[in-house]
């Protein structure tokens, strides 16, 4: 139990902060119903395949600063492949485009075991060539989205046995976002692929003393990530049913969600459910503050200011937790 | 909700480029307009860097906030459509300001960033007696504001076969770029008869001062900082096309007219831009009177729209809404 | 072996292996050659390059040249997963368990059986180890062992073995010898490196002697080779000196002061230090002895203002004190020599900036260094110390025995008064154990004061005035050095009141708790 | 390993000019920065003339203070990712308070916010222990939105740069930018502070081994506080540099350097983990890319194309570089 909360304690009470913050919403809108959960989970889908790209590398040691640049290119790659096609195409184009991330990730981790160049620098490098890529794909927003991926991340799922006002609080879209991230997440954690990727990033040297191949880890912790960015995508096709080339804020919201959901930037450590988690607390805050109509260059500084309190916090109880008698 | 039993609204407002004159200009209009109105309670604004997805996500929550109108400058026309549908559906007014939207249900009031292009590009190359070589400094790569712009521009120059692009360069509507590209442009020695810019244009003016380069035409925005150089640098010929911030008060008289129940006879506005040209008199006259050093160089001068706003100058430069 | 006359087949054998680190030839020419079911030690002054062979047989790095057969076979080791496929399998000199996984996933990870790992866990004298321990917290001789039981857990053919007792407490090395004992006598081969002599003559078969990165002899180990092999490692190198004379030479002048140097009294520290009262005199090297876990770690960093003790004093020169980090100690002239050499340096810069470092770490020494004088106190000390040069650049291409001594160094350099040493000759090859002897009886002489924990109880005698025994966070005894044979000491680390009759062995099971049951 | 016997080959003459570059980090960046004016010079014949280069340095001279910024904190394993606002909010107060304040008046209140955020950086990152990445986000996040709230209270009184400025920023003398003037100082002292100074030491050690640092008596949190309190002032100075030199303030001047900042202290050879690197690496490493900045705008190609391009040699000219001084 003792174990259990030291491992687990940090995503426990980011959920009770999420709880925490749903009281305080219906409080601010009594109003604030299933349907308004379903605009949020919406909302949540592109951050939290950005956050899961991100978790993936941070946990494996490294950091992908070309998440965004990533799903622009291949929400306009999927955008312009469906413009003007039939509804049929889709059902091509999306695992052509999936199959797309898993490979220019790839391509990131290649680069990185390759060159030595460190991971910031080689993905700052792709960040460029990516969004010159999706630029010249798509030189301006456009393109389209099939109708029944537009309709899949709308209204709710129908759950049997559940009750019809629970089947409510289930949108479609929180369960696409599970699906998608947990069945390869929940496998890969526990397998010795996964079990590579945390002793790549807890100690690389050890690890390759173990007989790690910690240059094809890399790799695939990168076609992962690309693979998730690439599901960030498309989200980012599905909702709004165009592409545009220009990235959109994730990269910096998919760093910040990783350290607030308790993965440790320097790797080895953390889970992907304590950043997704982190996710639906910072899209949760937006609707709050929204909601209060607080003057929006105040939101700004409250964002900056929850992000820094909040770690800072974490690093209080951390320093105040040791063990006395731990050598510090 | 309670605040219009007292016959006031809540309006919402979206907007995705923070930090950037024009915006700023924009967004202190709508404030001054809801105060001067005396017709809105509250103002529930998101104003942030964000992208179409960003932006649905806010107009879904000013939905939860149950506004009775949005005024929305959107990131892309067609990519927010599903959100503005489901305003519409929940009896929220949507007016969509500087651009348009495909979305039916949503009225327009923009201005038309074709015609822009179009009619400074025009003006330019007549200047430049229609031959030569133009530099042509755009917005944002990706941008669809600066691909309708494009289009303008495109339009004109088929007008004018003799006229060739010597340089296509994206300033990303970021001074500091602009500045070093066309210094870098004109270190390179190559002539050029004309510079066209889609309103980063103060910084382009001081290079050629700096470098004591020949002047030549330059086309850019209504911006303060340009106005006043068009009055004051000697030797500059050049014009500004309006392209009115204060769109953004005009978006919420439309809104309130609306839901005051004066629906407009069309679904879409346009503003249509006016051009002055230090060339002639008449087009000095109206830069003498326009020109207002008093503004941040950022901001656009033409600070209101006859018949849409009705805040005074120092309504908007307080940038205050009602309640504040 | 000598029973068998037949000349077997080698089961390794690597000849003409050569690697070089830009200027540095950590290896030139070494060979070494294994016959089935033989423990082979490999000796070596530090930096001679024992370590850089392991590395190379296991595929950890590449060579530069030279041939290397396994079972009559050229076999291209490329990485440490081909040599385990290989049979060979080592346990590097630094641990090599994932920090941030658990015991258990650590063994998933490398595909090693649990049940064979859990056997060797408890023959190597951990009888309750809870495998979802994440490694991070587990102490470093524990780690030691559980690398180690992970490598015999999958039967290797060669298990290579690099100082792999020199951080383990008398109690755990002694189990590891019987294991590796073990492993020779049922047919399979280690490659054992240690600077312990006794280790050496109790378990080898024959030993590869390596000078300079090139071997210079395979001799067998019988009684009386020891001379010889020393002559082997060092070279001209060797230098003979009677550690107990310069004691006795130090003893003299010895003041007794009105305050002792440093006084602890009640130190208490969660449920690691009990009510710990000691003295240290000016001009006194105490010895520390304690079996691995006591308390030792902490009292070390309590004194070194690492970590703040919950209740007691502490006093320098007669002053009381409180230390809320290290700096505090370092100005009252008390400075912490780590047994791991990794948390007291700084390996990408160079010998001298390391030496130089606590010049600068105060507020007021911010500004311009003052290069000269640097120069001169920073290569006073480096020749003080006989530090090897070579790879200067950076701290991290020294061997493990030459960055030992830059972080003594340091201290020398800024002249601390008392100096707390925790384990130093941890790995450290004879030639250099015994110029750190001298150097503390040195210290000694002139009047400054050292606190000294050992894991090897020999050293005791050697260097010590005093012997402070450590057992369960408290003092269990203080005795002067002339008592402190090594029954003595081995009987009071264990908790055993001096005099007592009790015959203990080192390998009968005296976990102060496990006997308590009814 | 080969199965025959042989013998490390006396150097060749290939291996010794590596091993004298390796020696000498600087020349291979310098002949790099050559080729690429070489490059230049073809594309554009005439292009290199004084004018250009003082142009050049005018455009670089801001980049390598601000990648000073990064180089000082990289060495400690951090990163200051809140320059760019901090520069902004200088230059920004600088010419707003300039119009009814006198100038020593306008320069304190400018300096003000730049020492402040560095001061919170520090005490995050020193104290509490929060991830410089993170840490400096907020502050940055934090700082845009208190500038904005500012913004709008100075939109009535206009903003103007001083005169001083102006002639710092754009003035020639002799040829040679007057920011020379600026410059020249600065890199000397951070050279000096870097390679002589027991504080530049600690900065080393620190970010090569944290725990060796403190049992040698070194307080990490004084050594962190300083470090972002000295690279806040020198965003803040560089802002004021800035504004002369593109004389409109806006709420993003400096913005869209904070990257390329990043960018020339890794080209520079400054480790992004910590403990190696050194300021005249960067500063070369920031010509390079403001040269490369010009090469882009002169080619005639799709926008796209260009930043797939400046990704690429971005990655080419570190990996190149690592090679070289990696001696092995
Ligand atoms: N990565 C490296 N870069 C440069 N030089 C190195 C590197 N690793 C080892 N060396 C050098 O190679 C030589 C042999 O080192 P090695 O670690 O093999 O010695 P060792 O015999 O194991 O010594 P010790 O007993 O002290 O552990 C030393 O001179 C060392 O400085
Ligand atoms: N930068 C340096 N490089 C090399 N040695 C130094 C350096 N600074 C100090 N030392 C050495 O450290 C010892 C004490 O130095 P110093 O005289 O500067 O200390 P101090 O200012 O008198 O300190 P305090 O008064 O706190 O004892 C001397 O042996 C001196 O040679
Ligand atoms: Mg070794
Ligand atoms: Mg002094």
């Amino acid at each position: 139990m003792m174990r259990f909360l030291r491992r687990q304690g940090w995503v426990a009470g980011l959920l009770a902060l999420l709880v925490f913050l749903f009281v305080v919403t219906r409080l601010i809108q009594p109003g604030y119903g299933s349907g308004d959960f379903g605009s949020l989970a919406r909302a949540v889908l592109p951050y939290a395949f950005a956050v899961a790209a991100q978790t993936i590398v941070v946990i494996a040691g490294g950091i992908d600063l070309s998440v965004a640049a990533m799903m622009a290119l291949t929400s306009v790659t999927a955008a312009s492949m469906m413009n003007g096609a039939s509804e049929e195409y889709a059902f091509f184009v999306v695992p052509f485009v999936l199959a797309m991330g898993l490979v220019l990730g790839a391509l990131n981790g290649i680069l990185i075991a390759v060159t030595r160049v460190p991971d910031i620098v080689v993905t700052l490098a792709t960040l460029f060539v990516l969004q010159g890529a999706a630029l010249l794909v798509l030189d301006a927003p456009g393109g389209a989205a099939a109708e029944w991926l537009k309709a899949s991340v709308v209204g709710t799922m129908p759950i049997p046995g559940l009750a019809d006002w629970a089947d409510a609080w289930v949108p479609k879209a929180l369960v696409l976002l599970v699906v998608c991230l947990f069945v390869i997440w929940i496998p890969l954690r526990s397998s010795r692929l996964g079990l590579s990727i945390y002793a790549i990033g807890s100690d690389e040297l050890a690890a390759f003393r173990s007989g790690v191949p910690v240059a094809r880890i890399r790799i695939v912790a990168y076609a992962l990530s690309g693979l998730f960015a690439a599901f960030g995508g498309l989200s980012l096709t599905i909702s709004t049913g165009i592409g545009a080339p220009i990235p959109g804020p994730y990269l910096l919201a998919s760093v910040a969600a990783v350290v607030l959901g308790g993965v440790a930037l320097g790797g080895g450590k953390g889970g992907l459910l304590g950043p997704i988690i982190a996710v639906f607390v910072l899209r949760l805050v937006r609707t709050d503050l929204t909601l209060l109509a607080i003057d929006p260059n105040v939101t700004a500084i409250i964002e900056g200011a929850i992000m820094v309190v909040v770690v800072m916090f974490g690093a209080f109880i951390i320093i105040r937790g040791r063990p006395a008698g731990a050598t510090p | 909700g309670m605040s219009s039993a007292e016959g006031k609204y809540t309006i919402g407002i979206s907007n995705t480029v923070q930090g950037n004159g024009w915006r700023e200009e924009m967004i202190c209009a709508m404030k001054a307009q809801a105060l001067a109105s005396g017709e809105v309670a509250k103002l529930n604004i998101a104003h942030r860097n964000t992208d179409a997805a960003g932006q649905l996500e806010d107009i879904r929550n000013l939905i939860s906030a149950k506004v009775n109108a949005i005024v929305v400058n959107p990131a892309d026309p067609a990519g927010i459509k599903a959100g503005l549908e489901e305003a519409t559906k929940a009896g929220i007014v949507v007016v969509a300001v500087d651009q348009a939207v495909t979305e039916p249900s949503a009225y327009i009031i923009s201005n038309n960033q074709e015609e822009y292009a179009y009619l400074g590009a025009k003006w330019l190359f007549k200047q430049m007696g229609g031959k030569g070589e133009v530099l042509y400094m755009r917005g944002a790569a990706g941008a669809s504001a600066d691909s309708d712009r494009d289009k303008g521009f495109k339009k004109a120059l088929a007008e004018f076969p003799d006229v060739k692009v010597a340089q296509e360069v994206f300033t990303g509507w970021q001074q500091d770029q602009g500045k070093q590209q066309i210094l870098s442009f004109l270190a390179t020695g190559a002539p050029i008869n004309g510079i066209w810019t889609s309103g980063i244009d103060n910084v382009i003016v001081d290079a050629l001062v700096e470098q004591q380069a020949p002047m030549v035409p330059v086309v850019g925005a209504d911006n303060a900082g340009f106005v006043g150089q068009l009055n004051s640098v000697k030797g500059l010929v050049g014009a500004a096309v309006t392209n009115p911030g204060s769109i953004g008060g005009a978006g919420v008289t439309l809104a309130l007219q609306i839901l005051d129940g004066k629906k407009p006879a069309q679904q879409t506005v346009l503003v249509q831009p006016q051009l002055w040209e230090n060339g002639t008199d008449e087009g000095k006259a109206k830069l003498k009177s326009a020109a207002d050093p008093s503004l941040s160089p950022e901001w656009p001068v033409s600070i209101s729209i006859p018949d849409w706003t009705t805040y005074t100058k120092d309504q908007i430069v307080a940038c205050k809404g009602p309640g504040e | 072996m000598t029973t068998n006359p037949l000349p077997q087949n080698p089961l390794l054998d690597a000849t003409g292996v050569a690697k070089n680190y830009g200027a540095v030839a950590a290896l030139r020419n070494a060979s070494l050659s294994v016959l089935p079911g033989e423990v082979h030690a490999l000796m070596g002054a530090n930096g001679a390059g024992k370590s850089t062979l392991v590395k190379i047989l296991t595929g950890a790095i590449r060579a530069d040249a030279g041939r290397i057969l396994i079972r009559g076979e050229a076999r291209d080791v490329r990485s440490p997963a081909a040599a385990r496929r290989a049979g060979l399998l080592p346990v590097y000199q630094e641990p090599a368990l994932i920090p941030d996984l658990d015991v258990l996933s650590n063994l998933r990870l490398t595909g090693t059986p649990v049940e064979p790992f859990r056997a060797w866990v408890r023959e190597l004298g951990i009888p309750n180890l809870d495998i979802r321990e994440t490694a991070r917290d587990i102490p470093l001789a524990v780690l030691r062992v559980l690398d180690l039981a992970r490598a015999l857990a999958v039967e290797p053919d060669v298990l290579l073995l690099d100082e792999m007792t020199a951080a383990l407490p008398a109690n755990l090395a002694e189990k590891v010898l019987e294991v590796v004992r073990r492993q020779g006598n049922s047919g399979r081969s280690v490659i054992f490196i240690s600077h312990r002599f006794v280790e050496i003559s109790a378990l080898c078969d024959r030993a590869t002697v390596l000078r300079d990165g090139a071997t210079v002899g395979v001799v067998d180990i019988e009684p009386g080779v020891e001379e010889k092999i020393v002559e082997m490692m060092l070279g001209a190198r060797i230098e003979k000196t009677s550690v107990a004379a310069a004691r006795t030479a130090s003893e003299a002048p010895t003041v007794k002061d009105s305050h002792p140097r440093l006084s602890v009294r009640n130190l208490q520290l969660g449920t690691k230090l009990h009510d710990v009262s000691f003295d240290l005199a000016n001009g006194e090297v105490a010895g520390v002895v304690a079996l691995e876990g006591q308390g030792q770690d902490e009292l070390f960093a309590a004194l070194a203002g690492s970590i703040r003790p919950a209740g007691g004093t502490i006093a320098v020169d007669g002053a009381q004190v409180r230390f809320s980090h290290p700096s505090d100690a370092i100005r009252a002239g008390i400075a912490y020599v780590p047994g791991d050499r990794t948390e007291a340096l700084a390996m990408q810069r160079s010998v001298r900036e390391n030496i130089a470092l606590p010049f600068s770490a105060a507020f007021r020494k911010w500004g311009p260094i003052k290069m000269r004088r640097e120069r001169w106190v920073v290569s006073s000390a480096v020749a003080r110390l006989q530090i090897d040069t070579r790879a200067q650049g950076e701290v991290r291409r020294l061997s493990g025995g030459n960055q030992q001594k830059v972080t003594i160094a340091r201290w020398i350099a800024a002249d601390a008064r008392t100096i707390l040493c925790f384990d130093p000759t941890r790995g450290i090859d004879v030639g250099t154990k015994q110029e750190i002897y001298k150097l503390l009886r040195e210290l000694a002489g002139l009047g400054k004061s050292a606190l000294f924990y050992t894991s090897e109880l020999e050293e005791v005698q050697r260097v010590c005035d005093r012997v402070i025994v450590i057992f369960g966070g408290r003092v269990v005894d203080t005795f002067p050095v002339e008592l402190a044979d090594e029954p003595a000491l081995m009987r009071a680390a264990y908790g055993l009141p001096r005099g007592a009759r009790q015959d203990v062995g080192i390998l009968a099971d005296v976990r102060p708790d496990a006997e308590a049951a009814p | 390993m080969s199965s025959s016997v042989t013998m490390p080959e006396p150097a060749s003459f290939g291996r010794r000019l590596k091993r004298f570059m390796a020696d000498r980090p600087l020349i291979p960046l310098i002949i790099l920065l050559i080729i690429l004016v070489a490059i230049l010079q073809v594309l554009r014949p005439g292009i290199v003339n004084e004018r250009w280069i003082a142009n050049t340095a005018k455009f670089a001279i801001p980049l390598a203070i601000l990648a000073g910024c990064q180089t000082m904190t990289m060495l400690t394993g951090g990163i200051d990712l809140s320059v760019g606002t901090v520069a902004t909010m200088s230059a920004f107060i600088m010419a707003t308070q300039i119009v009814n304040q006198n100038p020593t008046v306008a320069f304190i209140l400018a300096m003000l916010p730049a020492v402040l955020i560095g001061l919170v950086n520090g005490i995050g990152v020193g104290v509490f222990r929060v991830h410089p990445l993170i840490m400096t986000l907020g502050t940055s996040l934090i700082g845009t939105g208190f500038l904005q709230v500012y913004q709008r209270t100075v939109i009535a009184s206009g903003a103007s740069i001083p005169d001083f400025l102006n002639w710092l920023g754009t003035g020639l003398t002799y040829g040679f930018p007057n920011a020379l003037f600026l410059f020249v100082p600065v890199a000397a002292l951070i050279v000096f502070t870097l390679n002589r100074t027991g504080f530049g030491r600690l900065l080393y050690a620190v970010g090569d081994n944290e725990r060796a640092a403190r049992l040698s008596g070194v307080r990490y949190w004084q050594v962190i506080t300083a470090l972002y309190v000295i690279s806040g002032l020198l965003a803040g100075i560089t802002g004021l540099l800035y504004i002369g030199l593109i004389k409109a303030p806006s709420l993003s001047l400096a913005e869209p350097l904070v990257l390329p900042s990043v960018a020339a202290a890794v080209i520079g050879g400054t480790s992004i983990f910590g403990g190696r690197g050194g300021y005249m690496g960067t500063i070369v490493g920031a010509l390079i890319l403001t040269v490369l900045t010009t090469l882009l705008t002169i080619l005639q190609m799709p926008e796209g194309g260009r930043r797939i391009l400046f990704g690429f040699i971005v990655l080419f000219v570190t990996a190149a570089y690592l090679r070289i001084i990696e001696d092995r």
